[in-house]
């Protein structure tokens, strides 16, 4: 399978995803610069985390006017798999691929950590490896990551099981005090209604090998693999 | 030549971090008057146009596209004509 | 803006006359703005270059030593580490979040100046008690400012250190380091070698801000430091971010000469030292520099010390494929100027001569003065202050108190806001070990980095102290399996024009030059920040190491946390009770005085080897050394790390219980084995010559130390847990 | 009960990485009018206080203290009475 990641001026973990893709997941996998257009070549897109256009202003928002962006939401349309991680994330919210928008944590301050998640589905193209109501253990590192919709569509969410992946304690709670940034339900990653675009604060990227003292990053990455394979694009 | 100014708010409703810590630090130094704090952000264009309808209009365009994020924010318009 | 005077702009008298002489005549003020800026102690070390040959900066592993903008030192297979440590002091107090930021701006051009990628950044902190508010807001503003600088480039910060001390009330340290990794051939240089090469300049425009920064840098805080506010500047890190990957592309397609970054005295002292080193003369038009404001004068743009700026002196004909690449990035990249032969750094505003300073003036002309120290009136008082006059106070009490003191308290609170696994090198995260550990992608590797200095030792005896911490940062990479390299250190010291403050560096620069030798890590690059006084007085004299370190094996890495319950708990080294300096006689009897403990460096470098033979046969389960705190303390942050406790029941012998407790003397690290691991560890340490000694094992909920059966501590692991972990949290809330 | 609100703008002179970022992506949005943005925060503050000139008084108070950064920025109070 072929792997492209987006590179925005201010991107800091595409080195980080090219290395998983590459090195760990023994996948072809290359950059793609913003002022790209052509995504025809790639069964899935990686918008990495970082800094895209210092996140000025606001996460995400410059970067949502990369020419790129436009190619990604068509691909997305067209039911490619695109998982957009941290500032990834960001961007997909501001782009509208996924609803809502994200605030400053609530703690006002930048969090690097590694949290436990919910996995709350998986029967996704991104968590297929995983089981539903396991908990799994990613690192987080934002300053931007309390998540915000309104009731609706929070309700919608719900109702279309998009809410993938929650913020919970060791034996799963999903109380506020394991919220580490004030997100909308203890939401840590949602989808698309359709299932084919993710989008996560936490960084699946910085444990999938045992060196960084983790691996449940690699599944999630196993799940997107395993999805195409069977499935295909 | 115009120089507008948008002024930036979170929608009512939203919670507003910020204006809550900057509340608790005021309290903290006894400024115990304080009910309320909302912190906004305010962005000056100067621009050229022909005209100022044609200014707003580009204005609110701006706001709409990139400036403010409609799910969290409100945005008001100022504009005014320079030399 | 209004003119100032020499004596404003920092020159004596002497060395204005010295001006006229060199000049023929007097110098224009455009002339005399780039000799105090070139001549100040920051850019000049004027007071220090005399003191610095103290170092030893040689080694088989040096490959760049002291005169660059880093040192380089070889890890193998073709790559080498680049590291140095610089300050933003003064910049940080009047405004912390700014200053501290445009600190790791600085320091990270550094690295990447000389063609390296830049893979981790350390810091380290001095700020007075936070009990005070404005001391949380410096505490708070510094931490958030290297956080959103650091953050945005995605290099990870892995370690460093905070301290509280009243000494540093009014004048707080904010030094940086920064670590690269980079293949051995292309390492860059800052030269400019060729007559007539253009000279470019890329990235942020100028601006009028930081003008006479550096000269700012060498003088004591005082009320007129208000004034000089303006000088402080802002950092844009994404620009920042731009220009790594930009002038990292120039590297890789070789297509550069010379490079270097713009950071004190902005463009004035970067042009002059590349084209000192090899004697050349070069000719600018301040007109071509990119500017942010309107009617700048020629001494404004010479001076200013906009952040985010590098200066680029191309490979013949390569400028088009250099626009190219800082065009693809958003970046200007612009001819300012041209290399010439005759030795004058002639400034230019269109086609007029606005000024001409022979280059070698600049830079090798500025005065040196030797002074002369005399010892502080304070240290034979101090070192004869007899402890044994002190009760001792109860040990469970005692411990609790110094697991809540921020100065030993888990710092969770300052680098959870760093981003310290991006890169995904990280394999010992902050917290977790003595040092951080990174591995090198595509190699068995690690390097393992640690900065350090006990300024109340120091303080108390500037020769010790200065020993105790280079032996500190080795011991510290020893004890996660690193072989210790090469140092950078930050010298942070008052004026030295006072004799006491001069005698205070005299001393501490040769301790820390014998270790230096004696554990063979060069010095291979550093700075100086002098003048950190307020009207209260100086600060203790804090001489910062940063230590990098070298792991054969990624797999070999230790850290701290007990592992196994049934794991003996082993001391290397011996019991002791020295109680000078400690942090238990300030937190417990508020007095920081007495006689340092003493180091045998010799014995020291036994431990270390000691150290790496363990964890290269993966002996160790846990390692960490006794320093702030003493054995009890380095049990106790053992236990909380693994979330097991232990038992441990030796004997006291007949020293004082809280100084076998609280003592923190060097040469010591506690270990945890597996039981049937001892016979080994004996037998090496037998053949190092060292001690050792089973303190107990792992296991339990509690911490349980017992004197000969006899218990004197039993507090629950919760409970330490707890103390130590939210008692900087508590403060800043 | 006093409304206040507090314009905070970075002083002239100093760098605007924010103001830069959005003009040029303003530029590539083709609004090639644009000469120039500058961003500031306001601050909203709902208090109580005896009279306008106390009020008045604290709030500039409260400004050089902590809603702005006197090294780095410039600050505008602008008061009025609310019921
Ligand atoms: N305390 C020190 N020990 C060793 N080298 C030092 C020390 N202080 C400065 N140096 C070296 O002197 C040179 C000049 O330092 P500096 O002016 O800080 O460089 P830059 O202008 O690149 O920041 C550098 O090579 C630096 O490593
Ligand atoms: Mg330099």
């Amino acid at each position: 399978m072929k792997f492209g990641i987006i590179v925005f001026p201010g991107s800091n973990c595409d080195a980080d995803c090219l290395h998983v893709m590459k090195n760990v997941m023994k996948q072809e996998s290359e950059y793609i610069w913003h002022q790209e257009s052509d995504l025809s070549a790639y069964d899935a897109i990686i918008l990495p985390g970082g800094f895209s256009y210092g996140d000025y202003l606001r996460t995400g928002a410059i970067a949502r006017f990369s020419p790129i962006m436009s190619a990604v939401v068509d691909y997305a349309r067209q039911g490619g798999l695109v998982i957009g991680i941290c500032n990834g994330f960001q961007i997909l919210l501001e782009v509208g691929l996924l609803p809502g928008a994200m605030l400053r944590n609530r703690s006002l301050k930048f969090i690097c950590d590694t949290v436990n998640l919910k996995v709350r589905q998986a029967n996704t193209p991104f968590s297929n490896k995983l089981e539903e109501g396991q908990i799994i253990q990613v690192p987080i590192a934002h300053g931007e990551g309390n998540y915000y919709c309104d009731e609706k569509t929070l309700q919608e969410l719900n109702d279309n099981k998009q809410i993938i992946f929650t913020y919970c304690g060791p034996e799963g709670e999903e109380s506020l005090e394991y919220n580490p940034n004030g997100s909308l339900a203890n939401i840590a990653g949602i989808c698309n209604e359709k299932g084919n675009v993710l989008g996560m604060m936490p960084h699946p990227e910085r444990c999938s090998e045992a060196v960084l003292g983790g691996t449940d990053g690699y599944k999630i990455f196993a799940s997107m693999l395993n999805y195409l394979e069977e499935v295909g694009r | 030549m115009f120089k507008a100014i948008i002024y930036v708010t979170l929608k009512e409703g939203v919670l507003d971090p910020q204006g809550e810590a900057v509340k608790k630090s005021l309290h903290v130094l006894n400024y115990e008057g304080v009910d309320e704090v909302r912190i906004g952000k305010f962005i000056e264009v100067w621009l050229k146009s022909q005209d100022e309808e044609t200014a707003r209009r580009e204005l609110e365009d701006m706001s709409d596209k990139l400036l403010a994020n409609p799910v969290i924010e409100d945005y008001r318009v100022e504009l005014m004509e320079v030399v | 803006m209004k003119e100032l005077t020499y004596k404003e702009m920092g020159l004596l008298d002497e060395e204005y006359q010295k001006i006229i002489e060199i000049m023929g005549r007097e110098p224009n003020y455009l002339e005399l703005g780039m000799f105090s800026v070139m001549w100040s102690e920051h850019c000049g070390y004027k007071n220090s270059r005399p003191l610095l040959k103290n170092f030893p900066t040689e080694g088989s592993q040096v490959i760049q030593g002291p005169g660059e903008n880093a040192g380089v030192v070889d890890i193998g297979d073709g790559q080498a580490l680049v590291f140095k440590i610089e300050s933003h002091n003064h910049p940080s107090a009047i405004e912390p979040y700014q200053g501290a930021a445009t600190g790791v701006g600085g320091i990270v051009r550094d690295i990447f100046t000389m063609g390296a990628r830049p893979i981790a950044l350390l810091n380290s902190l001095r700020f007075a008690e936070l009990d005070d508010a404005r001391v949380r807001e410096l505490f708070s503003g510094v931490v958030a400012g290297i956080a959103g600088y650091g953050n945005c480039l995605g290099i990870p910060a892995v370690g460093g250190e905070v301290y509280f001390n009243p000494a540093y009330k009014g004048n707080p340290l904010v030094n940086a380091m920064c670590v690269g990794l980079v293949n051995t051939d292309e390492i860059a240089l800052a030269v400019a070698n060729e007559i007539d090469s253009p000279i470019m300049i890329v990235g942020a425009k100028t601006g009028r801000d930081g003008i006479h920064g550096a000269t700012f840098a060498s003088e004591e805080l005082s009320e007129s430091s208000q004034s000089k506010r303006p000088s402080v500047q802002v950092g844009d890190p994404f620009m920042e971010k731009l220009l790594i990957e930009a002038c990292l592309q120039l590297i890789k397609e070789d297509l550069v000469a010379g490079m270097q970054d713009l950071g004190a005295a902005g463009l004035t002292s970067s042009i002059a030292e590349t084209a000192s080193k090899k004697g050349l003369g070069v000719e600018v038009d301040v007109l071509q520099v990119p500017r942010r404001e309107q009617g700048m004068t020629p001494y404004e743009v010479m001076l200013s010390e906009s952040q985010e700026r590098m200066l680029i002196v191309p490979r013949t004909g390569k400028e088009e494929r250099i626009k190219e690449i800082f065009d693809k990035w958003g970046l200007d990249a612009v001819v300012i100027g041209r290399v010439s032969g005759d030795g004058m750094f002639k400034v230019y505003e269109g086609e007029e001569l606005v000024g001409a300073v022979p280059v070698m003036e600049l830079t090798e002309g500025c005065p040196v003065y030797v002074r002369q120290g005399q010892k502080a009136e304070y240290y034979q008082r101090c070192r004869a202050f007899d402890i044994n006059s002190l009760p001792e106070e109860k040990p469970e009490p005692a411990l609790r108190k110094l697991l809540a003191s921020p100065n030993i308290a888990s710092k969770r609170w300052v680098f959870s806001q760093y981003d310290y696994q991006v890169m995904t090198n990280t394999a010992i995260v902050p917290g977790d070990g003595d040092a951080a550990v990174l591995r090198i992608k595509d190699t068995s590797k690690g390097v393992a980095m640690t900065t350090d200095c006990n300024s109340r030792f120091v303080y108390l005896d500037p020769y010790l102290g200065g020993v105790l911490t280079v032996c500190e940062a080795a011991r510290n990479l020893a004890c996660v399996g690193a072989r210790p390299l090469a140092l950078t250190n930050c010298l942070n010291f008052g004026s030295p024009e006072k004799p006491d403050i001069y005698w205070q560096m005299e001393q501490a620069i040769k301790g820390m030059a014998d270790a230096a030798r004696e554990l063979d890590t060069p010095v291979v690059s550093g700075n100086v920040s002098l003048y950190n006084e307020t009207v209260e007085g100086a600060i203790y004299p804090t001489p910062v190491v940063g230590m990098a370190g070298l792991l054969k094996d990624i797999d070999y890495r230790c850290d701290m946390a007990f592992k196994d319950e049934g794991d003996l708990i082993v001391l290397l080294g011996e019991l002791r009770d020295q109680l000078g300096g400690s942090e238990y006689l300030y937190v417990c009897h508020g007095i920081q005085s007495g006689a340092v403990p003493p180091v045998d460096i010799k014995n020291e470098k036994s431990l270390v080897e000691m150290l790496l033979s363990l964890n290269a046969d993966g002996l160790c389960k846990s390692c960490h050394d006794i320093s702030d705190g003493g054995l009890a303390v380095c049990l106790a942050e053992s236990a909380i790390k693994g979330g097991r406790g232990f038992t441990v029941d030796f004997d006291f012998e007949n020293k004082r219980t809280d100084g076998v407790l609280f003592s923190e003397a060097p040469e010591r690290a506690v270990i945890s084995i597996n039981a049937d691991k001892l016979k080994k560890v004996q037998e090496l340490a037998n053949s190092k010559g060292l001690q050792t000694q089973v303190l107990g094992q792992v296991g339990g909920k509690d911490l349980l130390f017992k004197n000969c059966g006899q218990e004197i501590i039993r507090m629950s692991l919760a409970d330490a847990g707890q103390i130590w972990e939210e008692a900087i949290e508590s403060l800043m809330k």
